[in-house]
């Protein structure tokens, strides 16, 4: 083993300049996607602050600047969270790096969503979503003509233009310069992007289980208008989430992580129908003439 | 060996600290186990309240409370004087669930007492801690919470049991003051750990005590207020 | 109802995603089936070289390769045209593992060939796909690093079997390859991945090779470089 | 149900107030936790980065630059990512955030343990470490004289005094100001501090597992030893982790956590054991006057 | 050499089973995937009895299910036709579980049309299988019984959803019938396997719908019998 | 060679033991078997009282389950033959399960006899077995403390079956016996076992007779004490 | 009422089947365990050629181990008898682990007699059983792989030890056949089962192997062909 | 009221019985730990034999051992007395795995003094212990065998260090003895418990054993017999 010297690492030896540059190419990646694990947690505790603020919404009190508050929060997650994102994995593959961020955006599309039913009683659509994650260039040299497809239809006035500017952001576009001549980059990053605009794809399969999260938050406010005298509510809710659940149902082959959460929504419905049967059976109880006596009493307090 | 004294000394550091902390547990797990004895006592004693003559003797059962209170205060002065300086967080697994029950019972006591809310500082004085970390030792804001949540559900138990003792103004209270411990909770931005499930319940206790109240309404009931 | 048609709708574009990614995933199975066998039957053919007298005859045995890789290419060719756009680290599970083994053969028969170590264009060369992914189906840098962890592995197995076979220079050249192999795997910074696993095992391989060089030196049977 | 609406949320109710007050001390304590996780994260990454490097020394090679590089990496993450968390837990039980970095704290205990060995052939001291993540304070009034008693003291020369000025950090002090005259910060954080000095402390059990899996490392080296020829390092460390073996061993009701590690400590010590081993039934076969030829033989290569 | 042929023989042989049970595994597969769809459709028209107006179509919900065991029976005799003879439980993994399904299926249409308990035999019939094993693909009783224990978690369901559509005789005819099928379990004997598990939760089942009845009964709601 | 007969021995000897215990464990399991059938039949019986007119009949089911006791104390002492002297403890997992059911069964028995809550002399007594250890084949109070929760169970469900069956009565008095219990299980420390995990499920089934209480009481129902 | 004559009528019939089946298991649990007796008495035998002068009385020990055998063919015979008809996939975990101990025991004894490899056939014959499903009682060719693994294993530590005992020729004799082995099992496309995984422990095996004859030729130990 | 007094009873009697038995079972603890402590001291004084210099101090390392097990005597009669008469098995979990343990230290040491098998009595002897269940405190013979298989572990390591320190014999002796105890392991017929689990570890043992006496015997190493 004495010759052991002779082949100890040789800096010149082509071997070891090609895995420097290996080095570098993994080096690279790791980090992006650490940053993007961090912008993931961001997302979700913002996301999940937002559902509590809605959570917070009451038939009876004056809800308009809750809403506001909402709508400002997952505004400033997409314009500079997701802005992030986008810019992180433009010219990726969106599936690369999903995994790092499939969390957040799941409880992100919750928040949108829940909030999205609040207003409007209905279950927004992923275009919806996918159009509020998708960013026109701010240094793009020519203005982008055509509107994107994704526009929100039937939107509340609340909810701001999808497409918007992204002006107050400071990220640098990420140059991965090379200092030896050798092209370490995996990707190459300087590609003409000007008619490219940024945006977070939301495979399908993201936001069927966003979706499936915000049954839970369904079934919270329908049990907590009991609590707060909505006695509507309640049936409303109970069925929206029918018509979920046997969506969900009918789905074939679903994968484990919808089925998991099917079981959940299940039992969500459950006590959803529950507090309905106890409303009616309660209810049933009031003799007309009572019910008119006691609404009679109830005017004087 | 130079390195082998080092190695030996590493480790007798170490099991001299497995020691000492070891030692310090069991003591603090004495303690606990008497502050659990007296927590016990307050318990069945607060709770003949649900007894068929309890709701007419409120008062006096609150007032056999008050002096159990002072052992309970006993008990946490010793229990403080075992934890070393800025260590409550090393132990305090093992009196958080204690403590979380005597934040309870000094919530149901100043309830039947007054009807009101009590605070974190009364809840720190009537048995017998800090409201602030660096005062020594203290009741966490998560362990103060966690009492006013089981204070919920006492009440909604309350309720039932008031009309059928024949009290019809209690549940139009406890209706009143749940709704506003609910309202304070969803103020609140929880984690995903035990303090968030236990805030799910309280819906269920403020929706069973709304019901009492429709329950006395549709009958008439109701006592004017 | 304004959103049950909504619903159904949501659902019915989810359904038809999910069949198409299962169409997807089929087709993408059948073909993978097809590279795994000619990558099977290429490394019987390879793994001849550990035979009586396969030392001898490593240059035909290469040559019997080299034309089933045109195979591999054609199949790689039919997988690529499976794969949408932007959507290889979807389906990538499928094929990561015969990927590696793909790279592994390339690998091996290179340095059968020519004692070099194989780049990464050369791989993508002689599999069919390309080094970058925006060139279209590629090759990924932890595929073809696991591809030379396996290469490593066989050869610290074909040190031993020269010696058998009576080839004492042989394992004097492998040694040296895999020595910079490693030193070049060092300079990696490796998550807890499979990757590293592999990598610890890296370590082993040259340790046996030197331990054939070792014995052959004791022996006076190295001979004169 | 109908007086519900009188008993809506009353935005100046005391319990109102009180919970406002509660809202912001619970968000003010997450977000801090939060902080501290992404620092764990980064002092984790930056810690393997410095084994790997250290794991690239070789007997043979120039090795100096490299030990260089590493003390400098360590010195970085102290003096950014430490000093932070030090930040951030001033005035803090220590233990009340300590999962938020127990994890990265282990791992760069392994790393400096492991540098350490490998220059001093020893085990590095809990105080040592400690020392290394004390901080001077920057805006400390009066300069503090009292050298701290955790000076390394057999330190080689590469590492720097681990009491180190902190200046070329740009954290702000947190101060939380109480806007509507309740005071709601769970802890006042005004304090006189000018005569403390910043720490991370480090508790003794987050020590020995640090340890613990600075006994993984040497295994690599050692085999790594045997590969690049250097054949008495695999029996210094054999003989190194046997003395860590035996003295983890004899630790009476250890904790779950070291007794995992303390599994993967005995088969890294089998794997050294065979190594050696091998290493002397092979070089028991040399006849004494064939060894002499060989070296000879070697010595004309 | 002998054995050599010998052994690739024994390894062609293989490949050629391992294929041949692939293609029947894969055959099974795609027929029970049709199964499940028709069996998931079936489960969407019978659960829109708990809808809002549901209650009151149970008979038209009925009518239009009943088509449906057509296509079940077709695929049935499909899935038959796919399993080598004796190897039923060499493959029954694959189907068990929508057996189990579809004899639940059974039963809940059996119930809501006539109100009684389906026999073993009757599934037999509608899904078009086999009582008896030798007489060939067969339900077992296990399974048969898996699907009662699903009909009487479904019915507790529809006796809350009932009253919620006004209608109070249903929940009465509910009670009698779980309670019957409650006391049946008991007499088994049962493994500590997957139907001991499920049967667990009968009590559950039952206890609900006997609340349900409670409700009714104490409000006055309860229609003469 | 001397130790190697001995070890021999060793490895024979063991073999013996071995199959000693299993013959042991087997015949405790067909005795234990039988008793389950036994419980079976008794617990059928009992629970006859839920169905519509059991209400009305109490005490001739109740004579009814009396001598099926005696069958009862005809396994135990077939099973208390089984166990070697002092290994209670070793094989009581076999039967601990069944012994919980038997006590159960007797505290529902005596409570329906006579309103009272059975002792574990009693217990013992009516199954077959000592109180003491010493004595011979016993009942841990364990056991006996997990029937007597079994009995609260049962009860909560017996006081909503009695009031649709018109008896308004019972309830009144299940829900002072089942406080009773529940204040006497508060004053236990209980371990962090079985036990205490079933304990859990005393209030809820407390609060439910509660409930029935106060829903009989808000509709003047409540017969006059 | 018919139905629930109906219903009694399906519990005691699923009470009888389940007795039924434990019975079967029972009766294949004993003839299982017998096999497993003879197994290991085999084993035993076959296991004396690693001791110090087993390599020598190769034969004799074979000798010894035929009329073994013939033990197993009778309980094998036995263990036929008991299952019924059309039902070998239900029940045959409770034998799949003994089958392959006895493939592997039988191809061990056809090595170590005449250097060959067994077939599926042989083991069949030897054993006691059939080769085709249809006719009766057989043996899977999974299970038949899977003791060819065994003796893969088994193998390469007899090549060990026959260097000890100074047989120098056995090793690459042993090396041939492993490689074989290897050869074939290579070609199989294997799913991700026991099987797989066992297979994965060849490579190992063989390395072993190869090792040895390593040692022996770099001694010039290796005896001339 | 009769019962009430009845109910505070059962309560009371039931506090006292836990009190008692946590008493115990502290205790026990507390004597275990301490037995714990002295195996530790023993097994790193045992295990000083793998150190560079210790196979060549194995006589005076014993020595040091033997007054240590005068310590585990002690200890292991004041743990006996505070076991209730008949209840070994109630608690028998708490000293199970010390009492494998110490039966291993026993064997261990037995073997290092003169390479002989420790019998089930002189373990008894060596710790202070019965050898009959009905004699008193009483080691089981699973706890024994147990004890032999972490020697044959030690044994292989010692196998390996052995050669490291240059003594050769050694090997060949331990390769002998743990071939019989596989042999003796082999025979019998284990349940799948946890004594099956770690009887598969010890054909690993055997067969690192084997290949150092093989590595020594090619090298020609081997002392003469
Ligand atoms: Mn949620
Ligand atoms: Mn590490």
């Amino acid at each position: 083993t004495e010759d052991k010297k002779e082949s100890d690492v040789d800096e010149s030896s082509p071997v070891i300049q090609m895995f420097k540059c290996f080095q570098k190419q993994l080096d690279q990646r790791h980090d992006k996607y650490e940053r993007i694990v961090k912008l993931n947690r961001d997302i979700t505790i913002e996301s999940k602050r937002a559902i509590f603020m809605l959570q917070r919404v009451t038939v009876a009190g004056d809800c308009s600047d809750i809403f506001q508050q909402v709508d400002e929060k997952l505004l400033a997650v997409e314009k500079t969270k997701f802005l992030e994102i986008a810019k992180e994995i433009e010219q990726e593959d969106p599936f690369q790096f999903l995994r790092a961020y499939s969390s957040g955006l799941q409880e992100y599309i919750e928040a949108l969503s829940f909030n999205y039913f609040l207003k409007n009683n209905s279950l927004i659509k992923l275009e919806d979503v996918q159009a509020r994650l998708s960013f026109k260039r701010e240094s793009s040299e020519k203005t982008v003509d055509s509107a994107s497809d994704g526009q929100v239809k039937d939107a509340n006035p609340d909810i701001k233009d999808p497409i918007m500017d992204v002006k107050d952001t400071n990220l640098d576009n990420v140059k991965v310069t090379n200092t030896d001549g050798i092209n370490c980059s995996e990707v190459p990053i300087e590609m003409d992007t000007t008619d490219s605009d940024l945006s977070v794809y939301i495979p399908n399969s993201e936001y069927i289980l966003g979706v499936a999260d915000l049954t839970g938050e369904m079934m919270r406010r329908a049990i907590n208008s009991v609590g707060s005298g909505d006695l509507e509510r309640p049936f409303e809710i109970c069925s929206f989430l029918r018509e979920i659940e046997s969506a969900y149902s009918s789905l074939g082959n679903a994968n484990r992580e919808v089925n998991r959460k099917l079981h959940v929504l299940r039992q969500s419905l459950r006590k959803v129908e529950t507090a309905c049967y106890t409303l009616r059976v309660r209810g049933s109880e009031v003799p007309k003439h009572m019910l008119i006596d006691m609404i009679s009493k109830t005017n004087i307090n | 060996m130079q390195h082998e004294n080092n190695i030996s000394q590493v480790f007798s550091d170490y099991q001299k600290y497995m020691e000492d902390e070891q030692q310090i547990r069991e003591e603090i797990r004495t303690v606990v186990r008497e502050l659990e004895q007296t927590a016990r006592e307050i318990l069945t004693q607060l709770q003949s309240v649900h007894q068929t003559n309890g709701i007419k003797s409120v008062s006096s059962i609150c007032d056999k409370c008050v002096p159990m209170f002072e052992t309970v205060r006993e008990k946490m002065a010793s229990l403080n004087s075992k934890i070393p300086v800025n260590q409550y967080y090393r132990y305090n697994d093992q009196w958080r669930f204690s403590l979380q029950r005597l934040a309870f019972l000094s919530a149901y006591l100043t309830y039947l007492q007054s009807e009101t809310l009590v605070t974190r500082e009364s809840v720190a004085q009537i048995i017998g801690v800090k409201v602030d970390r660096q005062d020594g030792f203290h009741i966490d804001l998560d362990d103060y919470l966690m009492g006013l949540l089981q204070l919920a559900s006492e009440l909604s138990r309350l309720a039932v049991n008031a009309v059928t003792a024949g009290d019809y103004g209690r549940p139009m209270k406890i209706a009143k003051f749940v709704a506003e411990l609910d309202s304070g909770f969803r103020l609140l931005n929880l984690k995903n750990d035990s303090l968030r499930k236990r805030f799910d319940g309280l819906k269920y206790d403020l929706k069973k005590v709304e019901e009492v109240v429709y329950d006395l309404t549709i009958r008439g009931l109701k006592p004017a207020e």
